[in-house]
């Protein structure tokens, strides 16, 4: 099954990038949550796979009775998610703010701070 | 619904009291409970709440029994080679204008396969449904205005 | 050649007459000499006197000094020569608004130059060294509004630094073949350096370091140049002592290095060519100044030039050249800036007649140029005598190095006539009226210096004994005895002395034809040194430009495209290097549940791909987020699960928000298909899913994992292992998570809030 | 029991049938309408009977709760998200398939009637 | 010790939410924005002090042993760069007083500076690679925050283009660890150390080396991925602009040297050679790209590019010398870089402008900038005595021993390259006639604005000045700093007993 | 109690069946997420995957024996619908006008 | 959204969503859930209060502003890691105070852990508000 998931992974990394190349800024945050996706399943996939156990201590007991999923990737992941959202979040704003100013979304167009020409160099 | 609150309190006390704490028998507390207050309520104005309980469970009753049939014809439909069925789009004037009343009522019907609320009107005075099933539109108003809309308002005035 | 201004010569208004600096510069230079003279005896016992502070002993260096024949020679020459430079800036630049600064500045030169000679520790030196260069730099742009003195001044501060720096590594090179940074210690023992590995590239680059600071061909073009700075700067810095920190620096490392054919032929040619190139353009010059500045070039070619033999008489000609030199050079300098700052003007043609109302001056001119000259019984006559001594001593190339001497000499002859008749005879062409000597301070200096060079001539063991010997003595590393003498008899060098005064005298008279012949001769040149400092300049700017350009686009997809392309090909490369180890793609082991949502997330991924509308890419991801977390929830993470789909649908929810505001199709146009990022995407996933096989199928280390799962109850009292780990076993990361929500959030808000407030405007 | 066992096959196996018709009514379906009047219900009841196989298997109340509590959230967020789409696919005048025949009197009232959403 | 090394990021976490909570009242926010950089001052400086006498100090917030707790670790590398943000950090603190607007403080401008110093300086003090990532994070989302705060057009533009290419970098950062975790087993800097030592997986090791180099690279601006930074820098505020100079490069480049020292010690030399390269590029297409610019603030930044090559240079020959030199031009570029951007601010401020051609004057108007600004610039250039020189000095001796010409040499005309712009800003904005006259003086500005642009400048001159004539006790410090890395059983027998 | 010790004959086989036919209702759903045609269906197609998502957990709970599956299905009932409404919203009101479409896309065909 | 079906419903669902949050975060210590769980549930619940009756309107509900309630559940879970090293523990080290029996899972404990997780939900639920309702106000 790893290399099942690390095709995944593979594919998730891929269609990122390719969005990330693309001029529209909307592309670029897809492909952003994309490779997102693919850091928490890259980790998810090095503290190994196992059709285990949710790591849940049954009541009564102080350890897992049989041996259960690696609880330490799932909280690393769930780190990154959390931050993920929050960095994707504040990306979203960033750009919908930016479509405001400058009226495209298109980062070829926008070019205040560095700009083809000095004299584009006017914040206006 | 002062009495709804204290027949919870009684089915609660039985549970208690029997000291199985199983979803039957608060269950079973509950009706306990509900037939002691019945009794106990004979008179007074809170009798409604009496009335209401059997008309909620006929409500159920119909909706269970609508949605079993349209389940099943809905199931037909989507097996069954090339839409055999008339989809309309009807407007059904309603004479409820409660919002929760009218919010029941386009649940019952979203939950029902085959019909779906596409609109309230703007003066809530009707609401537009899309329906699958339905031969006829006038037909289909009247069973619905019949049916369920005065069931609702039965158990919710 | 860039036209130097000649506003420093102008009278002052606006800044103090005087300043408290006006008398502790030249009271600490005289200090400084006085001191210093009072340590002759002991050097010329032929004894070093070192002083030694440690200043950073983890890597060997030190604070410390000593004082030798060589150095101590340099050293009266700095302290005693800015004694009269700093007398006269009080008279040269009174009023002037920056006159303290300028003080200041020439107080650091001062030090650092003295410094620079008397530092026993090589990485010392270079300290002083760079010290010099900054002091230059301040000088030469003292005139900091006119453009020709920023680029003198940044020209002369690139090329020294570019020494300095070349140096800085041979110093250290130096250092780690003698395994020393302290001079004493490096020259007791100075056997074996040349057959070290090293020897090549130290040689090479403390030559580059010192011929830069002395402008030696080809960089002699800054220091005619640096005559934009004020005259007693250039009177200073520029011909008495700073130029000569590269002669200084050859002398001192002579010893170490000069047993070499490649040290001879190099100083040699570079000296000989040098001292050739700036004679003649000397001869050319119009302005005073410059022509005081290519004699200075001129001064300097000849300096390296001796001090590539191991000859004594060539080295005795060399230190008594320096000695000279710094002398009437200096007083030279000195009267063309009073004539300056009379006149208004030190353009030959413009001047004449200025011998009445300025005698003093005419007669320091006379004295200098006499010695100059090398005319008996003046100090020059004797360095000159020397020169030719020496020059026919040095064994490699007589014919070459006399040659050289010779020619130089005539131009100079003719230079020095220039400078002392011109101005001072025939009709007077300025507007002026009030035309003297000046104040005392302005004369006092030139007198004195002139005054020196006859009474040198005329007290001769004094100078041999006292000053030459010991200096000569130590830089050959052998004790030596030099005599001078006025009078040697008629030999070769007194032959080619008269030569010399003849062919001298007949240039002064031609000197019409002579500067116009120049003058087409450079026209015809493909080239100046000065001109390709300016292509150079030009060629740097553009290659940056260009670069920039290049790199810098200011596209977002390019900069992107080139950090995956690199972020490949590194993956590719460190894949290649184990090219034997990758993986094989063994597929299995995967029952159908986790298939189908395996197969939803690449479905859903390329969905987002290739969605025409951000909407549908937006649903896209909403189904990309189910399958997640149905793969989290397969393998055993149900919290891990909630969240994805918690947070999924937030951000979901978010962006539909956003997506109010933007373009509902804006993708409508957008090329989906692009061959040269598919294929760097492509790359950039394979890496990946190859880095993630090659981790993965190793065996797992799992004591830590194992140690929260057995902790979580006993000691920890939570049943959720993962949540126990959140906040407990790794609450800090879960706090600064919290943190970064935080800011994300208003951060994001403020983004907002701008905009409201610049809406409600 | 084996009674019970049985009882939560069918139950499971009911559920995912409806649940699986209602995924091909999605793709079978000639309009949305259409299509929302088949899936979203059939998908809700195949999460009722399997939800209510849950607690049959189970019988432990905490279980049984839980799935009540998760029957009942999805009875009320269900039909409230498909008629938000209907609505507003309604008032967009989304396309429809030919044969829907529309009374005279059931045409959307929204403000101000869009384009189609196609997208 | 958990108090003690907690608080350079706990203070200025606390801070943050202060200031949050009092934004409406930017005389509080200031107020507890200064407090809490001196707080921030005087608990790195004990640090620095403890750290310099006794070693390594450690701590197991949550009381759970290492390697299974995260461990907080300082050692004298981080002391250094605590200490050192801790005073950039007061210093760009006192100087926003005077160059932050009512409107930018309302915003939350303090709030979120407070809370780039806690991401700087947790990522400092954390010995757990997945919590540096936390703080990477936490630092990361404060510095999006103040590059656009106030939302002008320039500002979104380069932070779309910071936002975007750092993201990318988090993003690796993130696999990467996750990656090595997988090999490992464990997070713990020390431990990873070891199971790494141990572990049989040269491919994975390799891919996931130059993984952590393509994450940091891009943080510390490494050619050739240091596009975000000459993009944005020049867009923010000066003072948002000065402490990402001095801080936000150097955590990328604090986090190489951490990983090619601690957790993938030199081994056959690919990463290295990797760095050595990539050090080169950046050194020489950093400083080609500052001769390109005509701009005060973007000469300065892409100077931060090229002395980046030159800190990672020193890690990448990887000699005692070479890596206390890395330390020491860190610690020295940090302070001439802040102080260099602050002084622009001022000359801006008196003269109008950042562009060269409309600036000018100021040697005149304003001879004490002129002075603080010679002084940080021939710094950067390498002049001795100042503590440019030393830190140049120091690679230079490294790459000389080494035998490697070819880095000395790019070395040498990188120092000329850098003269020429410090030299080309020193003449146009200081030398030059102002084109329209209008320079004025510091006297121009009120006593409040002068002594908070002024006295921060003042002060990180000093420093420059005294780690310059006074190079030996930081040089020896630093020598042992880069011992403790290359030799590192000291940083592991005092975390891996840590909390036990 | 998981399936094993249970009735392995009847509900094994129902729970492999029900899974079978779920996880092909899901890959139904998604080719209705890609194609559309217009928001609204992909909307649809997208809630209607949450909900056999959601039915899944319980599968998951029955073949596994543990009710953990079921919060998982619990939050996912709760909150998949609220994406459905947002862009019911969207749908509904729109983003900005299409005519500004060409100026601000831009997107030239070079 | 001026629905008369969402608005009502929202009544209900809110309460209910909150209520769930509660109960997601009193129990994650056990069970899946927690602080982040229960925080972006509860977001939910406003997130539907903003769709249906308006971000303003949200944001009057929730009466504390979403930015102070944020920092003040980082406040929170900073004092209870805190809470250690006021007690000379190190930073961040659970302090529990048990109730009742001291027997297993029947005990009631209080701890600073559960504060912290606390702090984590008002922290999440803060941080997803500011974010939704500067979204929603902007449109
Ligand atoms: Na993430
Ligand atoms: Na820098």
């Amino acid at each position: 099954m790893e290399t099942a998931v690390a095709l995944a992974i593979g594919i998730l990394v891929a269609t990122g990038v390719y969005l990330m190349l693309e001029r529209c800024l909307l592309q670029y945050l897809f492909g952003l949550v994309l490779l997102s996706n693919a850091a928490n399943l890259a980790i998810f996939a090095a503290g190994r796979l196992t059709r285990a156990t949710p790591p849940l201590v049954p009541a009564g007991m102080t350890e897992p009775p049989q041996p259960v999923a690696n609880p330490l990737s799932q909280a690393l992941i769930l780190t990154a998610l959390v931050i993920g959202f929050g960095l994707l979040a504040f990306a979203l704003a960033l750009i919908a703010r930016s479509y405001a100013r400058f009226g495209t979304l298109n980062s070829d167009r926008i070019r205040v701070a560095e700009p083809v020409t000095p004299e584009e160099n006017r914040d206006g | 619904m002062r009495l709804f609150l204290l027949n919870i309190l009684l089915a609660i006390a039985w549970t208690a009291l029997t000291a199985s704490a199983t979803l039957l028998n608060f269950v079973a507390g509950f009706l306990l409970g509900y037939l002691a207050l019945a009794i106990s309520h004979r008179q007074g104005r809170d009798r409604e709440y009496f009335r209401r309980l059997p008309r909620a469970l006929g409500l159920a009753a119909l909706f269970l029994r609508e949605l079993l049939v349209s389940s099943l014809r809905t199931i037909y439909e989507v097996l069954s080679p090339p839409p055999n069925s008339k989809p309309r789009i009807i407007r059904v004037p309603l004479e409820i204008r409660d919002n929760r009343q009218i919010l029941t009522l386009t649940y019952l019907l979203l939950l029902t396969p085959g019909t779906l609320v596409l609109d309230v009107a703007r003066g809530k005075d009707a609401i537009y449904v899309h329906t699958l099933f339905a031969q006829d539109a006038e037909a289909f108003r009247l069973e619905l205005q019949r049916g369920f809309e005065r069931r609702v308002r039965e158990v919710m005035s | 050649m860039a036209a130097v201004q000649h506003e420093d010569g102008s009278s002052f208004t606006g800044g103090p007459t005087t300043s408290w600096l006006g008398f502790l510069v030249p009271s600490l230079a005289a200090g400084a000499f006085l001191g210093l003279l009072s340590q002759l005896p002991r050097t010329e016992a032929g004894e070093t006197i070192t002083f030694t502070i440690p200043w950073v002993p983890s890597l060997g260096i030190s604070a410390s000094f000593f004082i030798d024949g060589l150095n101590l020679l340099f050293a009266l020459l700095i302290s005693g020569i800015g004694f009269f430079v700093a007398i006269y800036a009080a008279g040269y630049l009174r009023g002037h608004p920056l006159l303290r600064r300028f003080y200041l500045y020439l107080l650091l030169f001062m030090v650092s130059m003295l410094g620079l000679v008397l530092a026993a520790d090589l990485i010392m030196l270079f300290v002083f060294w760079e010290l010099t260069t900054i002091a230059s730099y301040l000088l030469i742009g003292f005139n900091h509004e006119a453009k020709a003195a920023r680029r003198a001044a940044l020209q002369a501060l690139l090329l020294t630094t570019l020494g300095g720096l070349c140096l800085l590594a041979g110093l250290i090179l130096l250092g780690s073949a003698t395994g020393s940074y302290n001079w004493v210690e490096i020259l007791a023992n100075t056997d074996h350096l040349s057959q070290h590995p090293l020897y090549t590239p130290i040689l090479l680059l403390l030559l580059l370091g010192a011929f830069s600071k002395s402008a030696q061909f080809p960089w002699h073009f800054w220091l005619p140049n640096a005559m934009a700075a004020p005259t007693p700067v250039s009177a200073y810095l520029h011909s008495a002592t700073m130029v000569k920190a590269g002669i200084y620096l050859l002398a001192r490392v002579h010893p170490l290095l000069a047993s070499t054919e490649l040290w001879e032929w190099a100083l040699t040619l570079v000296g000989s060519a040098t001292g050739v190139i700036a004679a003649v353009l000397s001869l050319r010059q119009t302005d005073l100044k410059l022509a005081l500045a290519y004699s200075t070039v001129v001064a300097l070619g000849l300096l390296t030039m001796f001090l590539g033999s191991d000859d004594s008489v060539a080295i005795a000609a060399a230190i008594t050249f320096v000695l000279v030199h710094s002398c009437y050079k200096a007083g030279l300098f000195m009267v063309v800036g009073i004539i300056d700052h009379q006149t208004g003007t030190r353009d030959l043609r413009k001047l004449g007649g200025l011998g009445r109302a300025m005698p003093i001056c005419w007669f320091c001119a006379m004295a200098a140029a006499l010695s100059m000259a090398g005319f008996p019984p003046f100090l020059g006559f004797i360095g000159k005598e020397l020169k030719y001594e020496g020059a026919l001593a040095i064994a490699t190339e007589p014919i070459l190095v006399v040659g050289a001497a010779v020619f130089t000499n005539v131009l100079m002859v003719a230079v020095a006539a220039t400078l002392a008749l011109k101005p001072f005879l025939g009709p007077r062409r300025t507007q002026r009226v009030h035309i003297s000597d000046g104040s005392p301070t302005l004369w006092l200096g030139p007198l004195v210096l002139s005054a020196l060079g006859v009474a040198f001539g005329l007290f001769t063991p004094l100078i041999a004994e006292g000053l030459v010997q010991p200096a000569v003595a130590t830089i050959l590393g052998r004790p030596e005895v030099v005599q001078f003498k006025l009078w040697h008899g008629i030999n070769v060098p007194l032959l080619l002395s008269l030569i010399t005064l003849v062919f001298g005298i007949a240039a002064f008279m031609a000197q019409g034809p002579l500067r116009a012949g120049i003058g087409r001769l450079l026209q015809r040149l493909p080239t100046t040194s000065d001109r390709l400092w300016d292509a150079g300049l030009s060629t740097l700017k553009w290659c940056a430009a260009a670069q920039t350009q290049l790199l810098q686009s200011g596209l977002l997809r390019r900069y992107l495209f080139v950090i995956f392309a690199a972020i490949a090909t590194v993956m590719a490369f460190a894949l290649w290097r184990n090219a034997d180890l990758i993986p094989g793609l063994a597929l299995p082991g995967l029952n159908v549940k986790e298939w189908t949502a395996l197969a939803l997330v690449a479905a859903a991924a390329v969905l987002t791909t290739a969605a025409r509308s951000p909407l549908a890419a937006i649903c896209a991801l909403g189904a990309l987020g189910v399958g997640m977390a149905l793969l989290y929830l397969f393998f055993g993470a149900p919290d891990l699960a909630i969240t994805q789909l918690l947070v999924e649908t937030l951000f979901l929810i978010l962006a539909v928000a956003a997506l109010r505001q933007l373009p509902a199709v804006s993708s409508a146009r957008r090329r989906l298909l692009r061959p040269l990022d598919a294929l760097l995407a492509t790359a950039v996933g394979a890496a990946f899913t190859i880095t993630t096989l090659a981790v993965i199928q190793a065996p797992f280390h799992s004591e830590v994992s194992e140690y929260f799962i057995a902790k979580a109850v006993p000691e920890a009292l939570g049943r959720n292992i993962v949540n126990v780990i959140l906040v407990d076993f790794r609450a800090l990361d879960t706090f600064g998570e919290v943190v970064v929500v935080f800011t994300a959030a208003i951060a994001a808000a403020t983004l907002v809030a701008a905009r409201n407030r610049e809406s409600g405007k | 029991m084996p009674m019970t066992e049985t009882l939560v096959a069918l139950l499971v196996l009911g559920g995912s049938f409806f649940g699986f018709t209602a995924a091909l009514g999605l793709l079978r379906m000639p309009d949305i309408y259409t299509r929302m009047s088949t899936s979203g219900k059939a998908a809700t009841f195949c999460c009722g009977l399997l939800l209510a196989a849950v607690a049959t298997l189970f019988r432990d109340p905490q279980v049984t709760a839980r799935a009540l509590a998760a029957i009942l959230f999805l009875l009320l967020t269900v039909p409230l998200g498909a008629h938000m789409i209907a609505r507003a696919a309604f008032r967009v005048k989304s396309p429809m398939w030919q044969g829907t025949e529309v009374d005279n009197d059931a045409k959307p009232d929204s403000a101000a009637p869009k384009q189609s959403s196609a997208d | 010790m958990s108090w003690l090394l907690s608080l350079p990021f706990l203070a200025p976490i606390i801070a943050a939410l202060i200031t949050y909570l009092t934004r409406g009242q930017p005389r509080a926010s200031r107020v507890v924005s200064v407090c809490s950089c001196t707080v921030l001052l005087g608990t790195t400086l004990t640090l620095f002090t403890l750290v310099e006498s006794g070693g390594v100090l450690t701590a197991q917030p949550g009381d759970w042993p290492a390697p299974f707790g995260i461990t907080l670790v300082v050692d004298r590398l981080s002391a250094t760069m605590l200490l050192i943000t801790a005073v950039v950090g007061l210093a760009v603190a006192i100087y926003a007083l005077s160059d932050i607007d009512t409107g930018r403080e309302k915003l939350g401008y303090h709030c979120f500076f407070q809370l780039l110093l806690a991401g700087v300086c947790g990522s400092f003090a954390t010995g757990d690679l997945f919590n540096l990532y936390v703080w990477f994070e936490v630092m990361l989302i404060a510095s999006f925050a103040l590059l656009v705060l106030g939302s002008e057009g320039i500002q979104l533009d380069g932070g779309i283009k910071y936002v975007a290419m750092n993201l990318v970098s988090t993003l690796l950062m993130l696999t990467a660890i996750g990656l090595l975790y997988g090999i490992s087993g464990t997070l713990n800097m020390a431990d990873l150390h070891l199971q790494l030592a141990r572990a049989d997986n040269p491919m994975a090791m390799d891919l996931l080396r130059v993984l952590f180099l393509c994450a940091f690279g891009i943080k510390a601006a490494l050619f050739p991925l240091f596009f975000w930074l000459p993009a944005s820098y020049h867009a923010p505020p000066l003072v948002v602009t000065a402490v990402f100079a001095g801080l936000l490069t150097k955590v990328g480049v604090y986090a190489l040297i951490r990983t090619f020292t601690l957790i993938f010690p030199q081994g056959d030399g690919f990463g290295h050679q990797l760095l050595l390269a990539a050090a080169l590029a950046t050194m020489l297409t950093g400083v080609l790209g500052a001769a390109a610019q005509n701009e005060f603030r973007k000469i300065l930044s892409f100077h931060i590019v090229s002395q980046i090559g030159f800190i990672v240079l020193g890690l990448a020959l990887n000699s005692p010398l070479a890596l206390a030199g890395a330390i020491f031009y860190m610690v020295h570029n940090i302070v001439a870089k802040t102080n260099l951007f602050l002084i622009s601010g001022t000359a801006s401020r008196l003269s109008g402008s950042y562009e060269l051609v409309q600036t000018g004057g100021l040697y005149q108007a304003a001879p004490l900038l002129a002075t603080l600004f010679f002084i940080a610039a021939f710094s950067l250039a390498g002049f001795p005595p100042l503590s440019g020189f030393w830190a140049k000095f120091l690679l230079l001796k490294a790459s000389l021993d080494q035998a490697a010409y070819w880095v000395t040499a790019v070395a040498l005309v990188t120092g000329a390259l850098t003269l020429f712009s410090m030299s080309k800003i020193w003449a146009e904005a200081f030398w030059k006639r102002h084109p329209t006259g209008n320079c004025q003086g510091v006297g121009a500005l009120g006593f409040g604005e002068r002594v908070q642009r002024l006295a921060p400048a003042i002060a990180l001159a000093l420093i420059t000045l005294l780690l310059g004539l006074a190079p030996e006790p930081f040089i020896r410090f630093c020598l042992s700093a880069a011992q403790e890395l290359l030799d590192p059983s000291d940083y592991l027998t005092a975390v891996l007993t840590s909390g036990t | 109690m998981t399936i094993a010790d249970t009735n392995p004959l009847v509900l094994a086989y129902a729970v492999k069946a029900a899974s079978w036919l779920l996880l092909t209702a899901l890959g139904l759903s998604f080719i209705r997420v890609a194609r559309g045609p217009t928001l609204a269906d992909r909307v649809v197609a997208l809630d209607v995957l949450n909900i056999i998502a959601v039915a899944y957990c319980a599968l998951l709970a029955i073949a596994s024996g543990r009710a953990v599956y079921l919060d998982v299905a619990i939050a996912l009932a709760l909150v998949a619908f609220l994406v459905t409404v947002a862009f019911a919203r969207y749908i509904e009101y729109g983003g900005v006008q299409v005519n500004r479409e060409r100026e601000v896309t831009g997107d030239a065909d070079d | 959204m001026n629905s008369v079906v969402l608005q009502t419903a929202t009544r209900a669902l809110v309460a209910l969503l909150l209520m769930f949050s509660v109960y997601m975060l009193i129990r994650g210590h056990n069970q899946p859930g927690g602080g982040f769980i229960a925080g972006l549930i509860a977001a939910a619940a406003f997130t539907l209060f903003a769709l249906a009756w308006g971000a303003t309107a949200a944001r009057s509900a929730l009466r504390v502003q979403p930015g102070t309630l944020a920092a003040l559940g980082v406040l929170l879970a900073g004092a209870s890691a805190m809470v250690a090293g006021l007690a000379g523990e190190p930073l961040f080290t659970g302090q529990w105070l048990f109730l009742g029996g001291a027997d297993g899972d029947k005990k009631v404990a209080l701890s600073s852990v559960l504060v912290f997780d606390i702090g984590i939900y008002l922290a999440v639920l803060g941080a997803a508000l500011v974010l939704i309702f500067a979204l929603e106000e902007k449109s």
